[in-house]
């Protein structure tokens, strides 16, 4: 079985209105020093065999990732 | 980079500008120069760009607009009309309603969640903007097909979006539309409509006034989100492939920030802090600035490096014509500053001093030291190009006409007939849509969809409320669109009355193809008519709207698709009339029906049939049938009420019926065919426990018939048509959900 | 001790992107109580006799829905209250703030369904003798209006046991579960009966006018006998 | 500067409803194959000199995670 983690981000022009409830978030709890904070999601696929390549980009690109909005990476 | 200043301008006077990338033609171009003696700047070209846009400047609807102003039937509640942010009614016990519709068509399509969000976000800082708390939210909504697979990657995310905004808002939604047809496939129509209500004598104005005052940023940090939406997006036609044929510039919606800004905005409202104020919504900082200084004492000095940035770098061009969303601009008296300041960090709202009114008549925008720009600022906010495009009849349309449903072949099993109708994606029922959004929340909704129009209490000591509908017909429009439009507001008016409110003011959001297609610009002009003509028989004035145009695909237009949205009041909102039958009261047909298929639903349904004429128009009886529904709702009379429209009478039955849990018993004289599914205007249902309403109506001369009575467990229609409202209601409610889910 | 004179004192907490806050409030008023407002940031509890953390989004629920609202200043002065005794009702987004302070077990996760759901649900009231059940009847069976998008109750099977072992499942969803809740539970309670939270919106049901009909009020009234008669 | 991953996911014996009507709508879009998927979130915290582990420990545990029904993973 092989596992694959597919990451996806907002673009970095988008606002991220996630991030920033948190990074305001953070001294308020006492942890000051964080600069920014980027949310995101995290996916984790199962393949029963070995994994294509190219059919878990197409996956992230079509269903993960919404690509007029969000970037995505893929670590097997 | 070196920045294109003023003194630059000046001094190279044939350097080229694009002009024509940022949508402006060559004549305009011209008259920019004019108007400043030089070339302008690439600032000032932006900011020319985005505000004399199509979508910002009303050019070419502009000419006919003005009926609404000249045809304005005398209303005494009229506080504001046409032209400030949205129009403002004075409804009485010292409150003010204003309402209005937008639409957010295009980024809808492109990304229909954040786009339909953000058409939220933006409808609701107009009203905000107005100095009122917004109360609630309607949503008109045209897609492609319903099977289509496009259909299936945009519906839920508008509706999604619109849910995850106004819920996150705390906005109850309380109505709207949902239509399918082809025409809409890749020109999604996502109408908002947003009400809010203000004491009256608060209405707030977009004006800079007084020397001095401060010019405040306040809300969401300036992005590169939206850059060139409001001109480049909102009105470029997609190319035949559906795809955006210029790079999308999507905006990300934060109704978190957004709520705060409402809340602190009221608060600063409720101590009189603003001299001014305006909404920052497509073309940004260009807009508000030109436009608050043009209605004010006429000057006004910016410093740009000021503005709150979310990207350090932006250039000033894209400063002004930055959409971000969630941030308003405020002129505020320096004595009042610290307070203002003082509002906005309790609510963790951002504010900036980013400049100051003057009296010099120029708006002066500074950037890195420099002066970017130096402009009458009613000539960007106001002075636009005017055109008066050309027109013509759409050549198909005598054939169209011609086109009668009377070919088609009546069906003889009523009963099938009648389980298509209702299951027909356009006629089913709404759940799947309307469950997603809160309807609940602020706690004064009196009625929401499915009733004919939403009602909410606007004060808790009296019981006054208001009502709201919004209503269109594509298909009528497009096979008559001054009748069309006449026939949306009537629906609306309609609708309005069925719960018991007297109309009193219009809006409207006009959904067209390209006004440079002559045939689009006649049935453009033909709805202004019709409803202008319209409003001013009624007696209910357009207090404002909004024009769409370019929904279009290739060189194929929508239907032109006017949402008429009529706004009633309502003295006890407890003498609200709701649509559901109760057991054992009888039913009552009120107005005639005649033989009247043309761009009717069933045409539609079964033969995938627009032809022939829409049903006939009839002002006059539509205000009498009104006086009758409120007045019998004012003496409580009227145990339910429920307005026939799409799909008939059949429809109506059908919706109280299954509202109430209970069957009706119906007999029916003359064509059943006709009297269940003909589309007439005029009509309604109304159940009823004594003959009173009877009487009403013998001495207004509204013709009513009885046609039954609400018992039982199925709906029965007298030797034509028998079945259990189980079935019905699978029939009815299922398919939404089947096509979605 | 509350005075007979003077109506008891409900504080209803406002956190940044409360909604359904000046709701509740009515719903205290229209039940008998005087209703305080009570800001995020406030340091004290104004001498309430009892704090309702109402439904919204607060802080957009953009993390979690209630992660960062629980650590709010006020939130502190109502979790040593609440371990000390003080009636509290978190109703929706308040009943996430309630589980994200550890005051009541589990979570809210996203609807099964992935949807936001509004419509009148049908509940049974499991437990009729908390500070704010006990004027229902034992089992009654009430509509009562769900509106959200993380509702969906869960906890470890072990946790749900208890619950149900201790009685402490307070309302259960009836004729349909509207967000595939574990075990269809709609509210809980802590050991004491004292603090209660609820994803169905009470505050939205205490007259026929603006909702499906009083059922809600029911709520807001045990809390108000159960203070009068202290 | 210095960048850290946060990775939070619902404990395996939770529920999760976004995950599963990703493997559902898989077979769908034609994509074949995948056995399971589940959802989490991503978040990417800057900070501005070096990072100090324990810190990011317990932002992790009080405000990023909600350790009753997610597990986190930190990758600096
Ligand atoms: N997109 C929507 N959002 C909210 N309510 C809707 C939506 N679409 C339809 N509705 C509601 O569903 C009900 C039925 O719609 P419709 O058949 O168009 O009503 P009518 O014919 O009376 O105008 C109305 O209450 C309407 O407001
Ligand atoms: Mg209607």
């Amino acid at each position: 079985m092989a596992r694959v983690v597919v990451d996806v981000m907002l673009k970095p022009e988008i606002l991220d209105p996630q991030g920033q409830a948190i990074v305001q978030a953070l001294p308020r709890l006492g942890f000051n020093g964080v600069t920014d904070v980027r949310a995101g999601k995290h996916f984790v696929l199962d393949f029963p065999g070995e994994v294509d390549e190219k059919t878990v980009q197409e996956i992230a690109d079509t269903l993960l990732a919404n690509p007029v909005i969000e970037d995505f990476e893929i670590h097997s | 980079m070196s920045i294109d200043s003023v003194s630059r301008a000046a001094s190279t006077p044939d350097e080229p500008l694009p002009y024509a990338d940022l949508g402006v033609s060559k004549e305009e171009y011209e008259r920019i120069c004019t108007i400043l003696g030089r070339r302008p700047t690439s600032s000032e070209l932006a900011m020319y760009s985005v505000m004399w846009s199509e979508h910002c400047s009303y050019k070419s609807s502009k000419v006919h607009l003005r009926q609404f102003a000249q045809k304005a039937p005398k209303n005494e509640r009229m506080l504001v009309g046409m032209g400030e942010n949205a129009g403002v009614v004075d409804v009485g016990n010292g409150l003010a309603v204003t309402f209005k519709i937008e639409s957010h068509n295009h980024p809808s399509y492109v990304e229909p969640y954040q786009g339909a969000a953000t058409g939220v976000g933006g409808i609701v800082r107009d009203i905000l903007t107005m100095g009122a708390r917004p109360v609630a939210v309607l949503d008109p909504l045209r897609f492609g097909p319903a099977d289509a697979s496009d259909t299936a990657r945009v519906l839920p995310g508008v509706v999604a979006g619109i849910a995850g905004y106004g819920n996150c808002l705390g906005l109850p939604t309380i109505g709207g539309e949902l239509v399918f047809d082809p025409c809409y496939a890749g020109n999604p129509l996502v109408n908002v409509l947003c009400v809010g209500v203000l004491p009256a004598d608060g209405v707030k104005y977009a004006k800079a006034t007084g020397v001095g005052n401060i010019v405040l940023l306040f809300g969401a940090r300036t992005g590169g989100d939206g850059i060139g939406g409001a001109s480049v997006l909102a009105s470029a036609t997609f190319d035949d492939e559906g795809k955006p044929a210029k790079r999308p510039s999507v905006q990300v919606g934060d109704p978190f920030t957004e709520k705060l800004l409402i809340e602190c905005c009221l608060e600063i409202f409720a101590e009189d802090l603003v001299v001014g104020i305006q909404d920052l919504g497509a073309a940004g900082i260009s807009c508000a600035t030109t436009e608050l200084a043009s209605a004010g004492t006429g000057g006004m000095r910016v410093n740009l490096d000021t503005v709150p940035l979310r990207d350090q770098t932006l250039a000033p061009e894209e400063i002004l014509m930055s959409e971000s969303q969630e941030r308003m601009c405020a002129v505020v008296e320096p004595a009042k500053l610290d307070r203002f300041l003082e509002i906005c960090a309790k609510w963790g709202v951002t504010a900036t001093a980013i400049g100051e009114v003057t009296d010099t008549g120029r708006l002066e925008i500074s950037w890195r030291g420099e002066s970017i720009v130096d402009v009458p600022p009613r000539t960007v906010a106001h002075d636009g190009p005017v055109y008066d495009r050309p027109m013509r009849r759409p050549a198909d349309l005598d054939a169209l006409r011609a086109d009668s449903p009377d070919r088609l072949e009546r069906p003889t099993d009523l009963r099938k007939t009648l389980l298509r109708m209702v299951s027909a994606p356009n006629l089913a029922g709404k759940r799947w849509v309307t469950d997603q959004y809160d309807r609940y929340v602020q706690g004064n909704t009196v009625l929401a969809q499915p009733e004919d129009s939403g009602v909410i209490r606007v004060d808790e000591q009296t019981g006054l409320g208001v009502a709201v509908a919004a209503d269109g017909n594509g298909r009528y429009t497009r096979l008559d669109p001054y009748q069309g439009t006449q026939l949306a507001l009537a629906e609306a008016y309609r609708n309005v009355a069925a719960t018991g409110a007297t109309p009193i003011a219009v809006t409207n959001c006009l959904n067209y193809g390209s006004p440079e297609d002559p045939e689009v610009m006649w049935q453009f002009a033909e709805s202004v008519r019709g409803l202008a003509d319209g409003c001013q028989q009624l007696g209910t004035p357009v207090t404002g709207g909004n024009v769409s145009f370019y929904n279009q695909t290739g060189t194929t237009p929508i239907n032109p698709t006017p949402v008429i949205g009529v706004l009633g009041l309502i003295d006890d909102v407890a003498r609200r009339t709701p649509s559901e039958f109760a057991d054992g009261a009888r039913i009552l047909l009120l107005g005639d029906t005649k033989d009247e298929f043309g761009g009717s639903e069933w045409a539609w349904t079964e033969y995938g049939h627009l032809g022939g004429r829409p049903p006939e128009v009839d002002l006059e009886r539509e205000r009498l049938l009104a006086q009758v529904l409120v007045d019998g709702a004012k003496d409580g009379l009227l145990v339910a009420a429920h307005d026939l429209a799409d799909g008939g009478l059949a429809q109506a039955l059908v919706e109280s019926c299954l509202a109430g849990g209970v069957g009706a018993q119906v007999s029916l004289t003359g064509d059943a065919f006709v009297a269940l599914f003909s589309e007439s205007a005029g009509r309604a249902i109304v159940a009823v426990s004594d003959d009173r309403f009877e009487q009403l109506c013998a001495e207004r001369g509204l013709l009513v018939t009885e046609i039954g009575v609400a018992t039982g467990t199925d709906l029965n229609i007298d030797g034509v048509l028998s079945v259990p409202l189980d079935e019905l209601r699978a029939a009815h409610e299922t398919p939404l959900p089947q096509l979605f889910d | 001790m509350v005075s007979l004179v003077s109506k008891p004192k409900v504080g209803v907490v406002t956190f940044p992107g409360s909604l359904d806050d000046r709701d509740a409030q009515r719903a205290v008023r229209a039940a008998g109580g005087e209703p305080v407002a009570l800001w995020h940031a406030d340091a004290d509890l104004h001498g309430v006799d009892a704090v309702v953390l109402p439904g919204g989004f607060s802080y957009g629920d953009y993390l979690r829905a209630g992660a960062i609202a629980r650590f709010a200043p006020v939130m502190g002065l109502v979790i040593s209250g609440a371990r000390a005794g003080l009636p509290v009702l978190g109703i929706c987004n308040g009943f996430q703030v309630l589980c994200e302070a550890h005051l009541l077990p589990g979570a809210l996760i996203r609807n099964a369904g992935r949807r936001f759901v509004c419509t009148d649900q049908w509940l049974r009231v499991e437990r009729a003798d908390t500070a704010w059940t006990g004027s229902y009847e034992p089992g009654a069976e009430i509509v009562i209006p769900v509106k959200n998008g993380e509702g969906a109750y869960v906890a470890d099977s072990h946790t749900l046991d208890a619950l149900e072992g201790e009685g402490r499942v307070a309302f259960r969803y009836l004729r349909g579960n509207p967000n595939g809740s574990a075990r269809d539970i709609a509210g809980i309670t802590n050991e004491t009966g004292t603090v209660v939270g609820l994803m169905p919106h009470p505050e939205h049901a205490i007259e026929s006018l603006t909702g499906p009909g009083a059922d809600g009020l029911t709520i807001f009234s045990s809390l108000l006998n159960r203070l009068v008669a202290a």
